[in-house]
Parts: C-alpha cells; structure tokens; sequence
C-alpha cells in the first residue's frame, strides 16, 4: 500500500499527548495538519481556471491577454511574478501583479479597469482577476524574489511602503510592525512572519496568493492586505491603490532571495 | 447510466438485508438518507446494515491530532481485512455523524482519503461495514482550534 | 484606470523629481508623499471612517516616525507621551477593580469588534488570547506580549483587597486602560482609552489577572 | 455551470494512486446568511470513477464533505496511459464529469 501521508506526521501522531508538553505537541499538530493539507491544494482549481481565462477571447474587444505585458515583454508570464511591483513606462505607474492584469484587461480585452477595481473580492470580474494572478504566481514557483529599483518611482514606493508599514492608527494603534516587526512571533497559533526582511523561502510575500481553508476561498495578495487593514480597524484600501502597492513593493523588495511558493495554501 | 444502475442494484441488496435485519420500511434510494441524517456512529453504521459494532485494531483512521480550522480537516479510512464492503468516515459531534461512504470492490485498495467540516474538537471514526454485519471501527480525537485573530 | 490617483500621483513625482535633485525626495517629502497617498488609497468603510487614520494622535506619530528611522524614542519625548497617557487613565467610578474572572476570560478570548465588517454596536471583545497566554488551558495564544499565566500570584496579589497589592491593582487597571501611559510605544492598545472596551469589561479583565480564584492563579 | 475538476493519477507498482479535486460550495445546510436565513444545503452526494472506461469507485458522500473536495484513492490494477475519469453528482442533480490519463 502506498503511504498517503509523509513519514513525519507518523512521528508527529506517535507522540504521546502529555501535559508538559502540551505546547509543544500543539505546534507539532498544527505542523502534521499542514503537511497533510499540502497535498491537494485547492489552488490548483484556480489556476486551471486563470491559464484559461489568460488564452481565451474575452471582453468588448474577444481578445485574449496573450499579448499582456506583465514587465517582461508582451507574453511572457514565467518569472514576472518574483518582479512585481515595477514600474510601466504604457500607464506611467507602479503596479503589482493584480492592477497591472485590470490594465491589460482594459487595454486588450475592453474591460473597465476602474469597475474591475470596485467590484467585491471574489465576484464577477474580479474573481477573473485572482484566478489569473493564481495561474501567474504558479508559473514562478520555485524562482527568487527580485524586485527592480531602478526607477525612481520604484524606489519612492518602497520609501512609503515602509512608512506605511509602520503606520500606527486605527482604534487599536495597530501598524503592519505591531504583529510582522519581529521574528518568531505568532497570533494565536499563527506563526507570523518578519516582513522587515526577507522571512525566507515561502513566508510572507512569497505565500501568497493562497488558497484560505479557513473560508474555501482564493486570496490573492490585493485581499492578503485589504483583511489585514480591516483586522488593523483601518478604513478600506482601495483595490490596486497606491497604498497598497507601495505597500507591496517594500514587503516585495525585502522578499529578495526568498523562493517563491504561490500559490500556497493557508489556514 | 451504468453507474445509476449499480447503484440501485447496491441499493436494493442494501435494502434486503436491512429488512433482514429487522429495519423494515427503509426506503429504497441511491443516496443512503437515513446514514447521512443519522446522529450517531451506531445509528449511521446500522443505516448501512450493520447489525454489531466492535473496536478494531485491524481498521485505521488517519486525521490530525489538531486542526487550525475545522472548516478543513484531512481523514483517511483504510483497513487490510478481507471481507470489506464499505468504510465509512464519521464525525461523532457534527449535526450528522456521518461525513462519507466509499464503497470497497475489488478494483480498489479499502483506503480512502477526503476532508471533512468539523463544528468542534470530537472523536472521527472510520467504520469498516463488513460483508457479515459487523462493523468494525477506530477513532482517534481530532482539536479543533481558533487559529487566528478570531476577528 | 483610477485617472485621479494617477494624476496626482505623477504631478507630485515629477515635483519630487524637480525638488530632489539626484539624492532623490527628502525625508519631508516622503512623509508628505505617504499623507497624500493615505488620503487617495483609503475611503470610508461603514462605520470605519478614514480619520482613524488621518486623525491619528500625536502618540501614534511619534512612535511611527521612531519605528521608520529605526530607533527607538528619545527619553525626554517618551517620558511626556507617557506623562499625557496616563492623564487619560479612568479609575473605576464605584473603587472596585475587580471583577468576575469568567466574564473577563470571555473578553480575552474574543477579536471581535471596531472591523468594517463587525457591527458598529457590538461590545468589543479584548483580543487578549491574540498576543497573550493567559489561562493554561487555551493552547491557542499568540506570543507579541509575554506570557500572562500566574499573573497575580507571580506579582504576590493573594488579597486585591489588601493595601499591600493596592500598587499592582492600579497597575494593571491602568496598563489595561492606556498601556502607553507605562510604556510610550507600546504594541498593546489603549483598551479603555480608545474606548475599545468600557469599564465594566476592563474590570473583568482585571478580574481574570488578579482573582486569587481565576484560572490564571492556579 | 461547474469547474472542471483537476485529477491526478500516478502509477507506481502496478498501482495508480488517484488524486482528484472538485469545484464545489459543499453548502452544510447549517449556515445562516447575513439576513439570518439558513442557507439550504448543496453538495456532492455521488461520486463514482472509472479505469478506462469500467467503474472502479462508488462512493456517498454527505454535506460535511469539505468545501472544494478533495478525494484520495488507490486503483489496485492500473499502468501509464490508462484513462481515469471522475463524475459526481450534486444533490440539486448536476453533474460534471472530467477525464486524465496515468502517468
């Protein structure tokens, strides 16, 4: 008979659940009830549905994104994703992975970006929009964060990203620092990673999008921010927003060297 | 359509021997309504026929010791006796107990693996309906924690 | 797509780029730049307005620029945060700061609350367990504060009662209240404060550290 | 109309382990909407898969299947290039098909 599970969850099952070391073996069960998950990614539904929604004829104009330049020329989807956010000389702007696939829509397909931007995570369009950055971030997995500052725009959006990574506000005083500043910290059972740096391969900004058991659904890294700033009791991100690229583009540059695992799936 | 026609034919077995087992009355169905709406491990196992319930060693449940979520929580039922007709996975505390039936033949290894919604920490059984009525079954304790903000 | 952010955001780059020469925008003006690109990027989400962020106090300000150059505040400048903070501290209006511990466990345990996605006119729960172990029995607890099991009997409280724990009682009565009246920067939120929970919660939370009775003595 | 489902099958020994994931709500029956009605239940009741072109596996399954199934099983007798095809059928009485081949 084939073994389903990894030898470790075995070892993980095989210890004996103790009071004293009841912590410890907490860790160790949320540790086997990953590695169980992690074979089976749900993920994977999205992004057979992000290659097709990326070749097929769609919108005003029935063109397909096949010729969407996502900052490594027209077509090219291997390796992008470890680069965004970068600036585009076509839309003068810095752009992550998701608003840069609203403008391509917009541009070849006839979509409206601006009502892209507006329509609730996981509807309509905007569901397209997560499949086909699942289907994007897959086509880098394996590859190294390597995030450009080149462009002075580039490097401005890191300078505010990192201002607002430590913005402190809201009723609870919570800035990105206050759970993310620190290594080895967690919420709850929650590891939480440093985002100050690089938290290494497949923490962080290289997790994500991820499939979230917690709810069934698709999170790409535009939501990944937009729940952290409603658990912050922040006011609403706008989608695709300066905020939340130049957010992006610190946590994206301080990835560097990280390998990227997305799309992952997360509790 | 074939498959519609196995199914019916499992069924109607099914039903014979319920009758046999003194459950008369059950309706005939694909679908085994009166397993899935059941509130028990004995009353979902006997919906399947089964007519005696003991422990054992030679049925295996797999599922972790914790789970982050219990909207998601991996189980595996397996075991090596002949004789097998189905496994069942079951979660003892859910509304129903009853989370799946796979039926065993002998295309198939008797070990099947899905995941299951749990509404709170509780024992998972898997149950091995065999072809003389007993069932067999192991349990295992599965925590369901609040992984994160609770927000 | 979103032509206003986009033109405001090239006209003060292309300012940036004029001002700052080849070193690039000043620290002023980033700080600047951020202000302008909070007001574009968040909006008003049901009860959540957008001055929780524009309207932050000068507490936040301060410990947000200490954390973004990377040091810490100096004395002079913590010491008068705290010194403002702790003038915001509410004691008990009845002299009772213990309350019942299993209604103060309920508030640690629960993160709701003050989200966009929460009512507006629920009771908060104290995200305790979020950053806290607290009770021995709850596995699951975050590790950004210390570990607050035995917190009474650590601290030597056997009486709340008695004038000899009267110094602790306040404590962490005020600690709860307004932790940055203790320690400027804190992460711990100003619970009573910032209004997050009233006085009868904060009194059960108090209930739940100090009661020689509460689960966290044991 | 549903997703396609993504199956893999992979040989080893004679053996093909088949893993296989569904798009689907698996709605419990159990849930209240934000206006406090319950949502009624939908999920996958019958799942059934075939080696080319024989049925292999039947199985029942209940709304306490996780949302987006996932489903693990060992075909006793199965080599590269031989045709796996997965059905299910929902309790509202769609049903969805999808096919891959052993590798």
């Amino acid at each position: 008979m084939k073994t389903v599970f990894p030898l470790s969850i075995a070892a993980a099952m095989a210890l004996a659940l103790t009071p004293a070391m009841a912590q410890k073996t907490a860790s160790q069960g949320i540790d086997e009830y990953r590695a169980m998950l992690a074979d089976g990614n749900p993920a994977e539904l999205f992004e057979a549905k992000g290659e097709d929604l990326w070749k097929k004829a769609r919108g005003p104009k029935n063109a397909s994104l096949e010729k969407c330049d996502l900052g490594k020329g027209p077509g090219v989807v291997k390796g992008v994703f470890v680069e965004l956010p970068r600036f585009f000389a076509d839309t003068q702007r810095v752009q992550d992975l998701e608003s840069r696939l609203a403008s391509c829509m917009e541009m070849l397909q006839g979509f409206n970006a601006a009502e892209i931007a507006k329509t609730p995570f996981g509807r309509g369009e905007m569901a397209n929009v997560t499949s086909l950055a699942t289907w994007v971030s897959a086509e880098s997995k394996g590859l190294k964060f390597n995030l450009s500052q080149s462009h002075t725009q580039e490097k401005t959006f890191y300078e505010v990203g990192k201002r607002l990574f430590f913005q402190r506000g809201g009723t609870h005083d919570f800035s990105c620092a206050s759970c993310h500043g620190e290594e080895g910290k967690r919420i709850r059972l929650q590891d939480l990673p440093i985002l100050t740096k690089s938290p290494g391969d497949g923490l962080g900004f290289a997790a994500w999008p991820a499939y979230r058991v917690s709810n069934g659904q698709m999170w790409s890294m535009q939501l990944r921010l937009n729940d952290c700033y409603r658990q912050q009791r922040f006011p609403y991100p706008g989608f695709g927003s300066d905020a939340t690229i130049a957010l992006s583009t610190y946590l994206g540059v301080n990835a560097k060297g990280a390998a990227s695992i997305a799309p992952a799936i997360k509790r | 359509m074939q498959t519609r026609r196995e199914t019916l034919k499992q069924s109607a077995v099914l039903a014979g021997l319920l009758a046999a087992a003194g459950f008369p009355g059950f309706a005939m169905a694909a679908f085994n309504k009166a397993g899935f709406d059941a509130k028990s491990v004995q009353d979902a196992t006997k919906a399947f026929g089964a007519s005696s319930l003991a422990e054992s060693k030679d049925v295996t449940i797999i599922a972790p010791d914790i789970a982050e979520n219990g909207a998601v929580v991996p189980m595996g039922a397996s075991t090596s006796l002949p004789g097998v007709k189905q496994l069942l996975i079951l979660v003892e505390k859910n509304p129903s107990t009853l989370v799946a039936a796979f039926n065993v033949n002998d295309a198939v290894d008797a070990n099947f693996s899905t995941r299951a919604k749990m509404g709170q920490s509780s024992d998972v059984y898997a149950v091995a309906i065999m072809a003389d009525g007993k069932a067999l079954w192991a349990k295992k304790e599965v925590k369901v924690t609040l992984g994160g903000c609770g927000g | 797509m979103k032509k206003n952010t986009l033109f405001v955001l090239t006209g003060l780059a292309t300012a940036l780029l004029l001002a700052g020469c080849a070193t690039g925008p000043s620290v002023a003006e980033l700080n600047a730049l951020t202000n302008q690109i909070v007001k574009s990027s968040f909006r008003d989400q049901s009860h959540v307005k957008l001055t929780r962020l524009t309207e932050t106090d000068e507490t936040n300000l301060a410990c947000s620029e200490a954390d973004v150059a990377g040091k810490p505040l100096d004395d002079k400048t913590a010491r008068a945060i705290e010194a403002v903070n702790m003038k915001t501290i509410k004691w008990p209006s009845d002299g009772k700061f213990i309350g019942d511990w299993k209604e103060g466990e309920k508030i640690a345990q629960s993160g709701r609350g003050l989200t966009w996605s929460d009512s507006a006119t629920m009771e908060s729960g104290g995200n305790c367990y979020n950053c806290h172990q607290i009770d021995k029995k709850e596995i699951s607890y975050g590790t950004i504060g210390p570990s607050l099991y035995n917190y009474g009997k650590i601290r030597g409280v056997s009486d709340p009662a008695s004038p000899a724990s009267k110094a602790m009682v306040e404590y962490t009565w005020g600690k709860i209240w307004n932790a940055k009246a203790y320690n400027a920067c804190s992460n711990m939120p100003r619970a009573g404060h910032m209004g997050i929970l009233n006085e009868t919660q904060v009194r059960h939370i108090v209930g739940l550290l100090l009661d020689p009775k509460s689960p966290v003595n044991q | 109309m549903s997703d396609p489902m993504r199956i893999r099958a992979q040989a080893t020994g004679g053996k093909a382990t088949v893993r296989v994931l569904m798009s689907h709500e698996m709605e419990s029956g159990q849930r209240k909407d934000a206006a406090g009605k319950t949502v009624p239940a939908w999920f996958i009741q019958e799942v059934t898969a075939t080696l080319n072109g024989k049925q292999v596996l039947s199985a029942e399954w209940g709304p306490a299947v996780a949302k987006n199934p996932f489903m693990q099983f060992n075909i006793k007798s199965a080599k590269a290039g031989d045709k796996v095809a997965v059905t299910w059928k929902d309790n509202k009485g769609e049903t969805r098909t999808d096919e891959a081949t052993v590798s």
